[in-house]
């Protein structure tokens, strides 16, 4: 289980591939599950030129980790990532990782959407956009379910 | 002593990212609120933490506690 | 949108990098998931060496672009991905790569599950293992939702 | 002529992966297994398609369909 808070930007790919050669045996997990989440050029309808990541040092990292935790406790999971980047930000760039290894497909959707839903309400990151109107606070993040 | 940080918007609306607290001035997480900014309730939406724990405003504070505030998150 | 049936092994993250950079625009997708299934070394308590999966050629491609085409009415979608592999394969290599680009991640979440969950249930893909008893034919697939 | 066709453990219990009917002799997919296979009653799980697309076995077949037969799917 790895969680990564990085000002660099990041190749969600080459990541998965880094841990999965690491920390996984090929022919041990036969369901995975992948979500990226990465900077738009536009939000409510604005272009958006770039993007600043503030985060909580020390409890961003805690909060990741018990979600990990209980996502480990509530799921059958053989390993999980996550890697959230922080800083300054360009559109296109990943902002989040989350992927899930199991044994079945079952556990690893339903736990990649609770660490990702999870992240979403309650994890200390906040965005702020340069947009053509000026810099803004993202005020709210979606609901993703049952909203 | 009490450490108190803000981020994201409050902390630009505060103007500064820490202050700090006599701890026996204060009670709760609202008292630090309260006695740092008389003249300004806590937004609606505030969230706050106490070492790094989300809590209620009206949990208990205790001398060396780092009490954090800050608006809605948006990461991921 | 593609939907590829290949008999050699496939690198998902290769697949995912290659389509992203021909089929979409950087900066477009706010969020994308992706599910890999792959062999595992064992199954029903026995050790699998080895596994043939079969395809109805035609009805197979037919299937899954009506899947693709069904999720892109049901959800919002910027484009999808899937490829599956028949022939031979070892432990540890992919057999099922589901990627899909959106707006926002409940789409993304959503259809992807979907697509998972019609394709196993329903599209004509059939595995026999040679496992460390002989080969036998894989009866069923493991239910994933609402079972 | 309607095509049939086989696959994977049907194929190897039927021990070939083609027959072919007579239109003429059969009016549905249950006609074309029970013309084809008398003995045999179709497994209780089987699958049936006509021209590719799922069917029931009481669809109706025409000259020139392709039917096929095959056990519960278990790709992905």
């Amino acid at each position: 289980m790895k969680i990564d808070i990085t000002d660099r930007p990041f190749d969600p790919w080459q990541c998965i591939q880094t841990h999965q050669r690491d920390a996984l045996e090929p022919g041990s997990h036969g369901a995975m599950t992948v979500f990226v989440g990465s900077m738009r050029d536009f939000n409510e309808g604005d272009e958006v030129q770039a993007m600043e990541l503030e985060h909580y040092p020390g409890m961003t990292e805690r909060f990741l980790q018990r979600l990990a935790d209980e996502a480990g406790q509530r799921w059958s999971l053989l390993d999980l990532l996550i890697v959230h980047r922080v800083g300054y930000l360009q559109p296109g760039d990943p902002i989040v990782l989350v992927a899930v290894w199991s044994a079945h497909r079952l556990d690893a959707y339903e736990a990649n959407r609770f660490l990702m839903e999870a992240l979403k309400s309650r994890a200390p990151f906040w965005k702020k956009e340069q947009t053509s109107c000026g810099p803004r606070w993202v005020e709210k993040n979606t609901p993703g379910y049952g909203a | 002593m009490i450490q108190v940080r803000y981020f994201a918007s409050l902390r630009e609306r505060i103007g500064r990212d820490t202050d700090s607290v006599e701890a026996t001035r204060v009670r709760t997480v609202a008292d630090v609120w309260q006695v740092l900014h008389p003249q300004q309730p806590m937004p609606a939406n505030t969230l706050c933490a106490v070492n790094m724990d989300y809590v209620d405003p009206s949990s208990p504070v205790t001398d060396g506690d780092e009490v954090a505030f800050f608006p809605p998150v948006t990461g991921g």
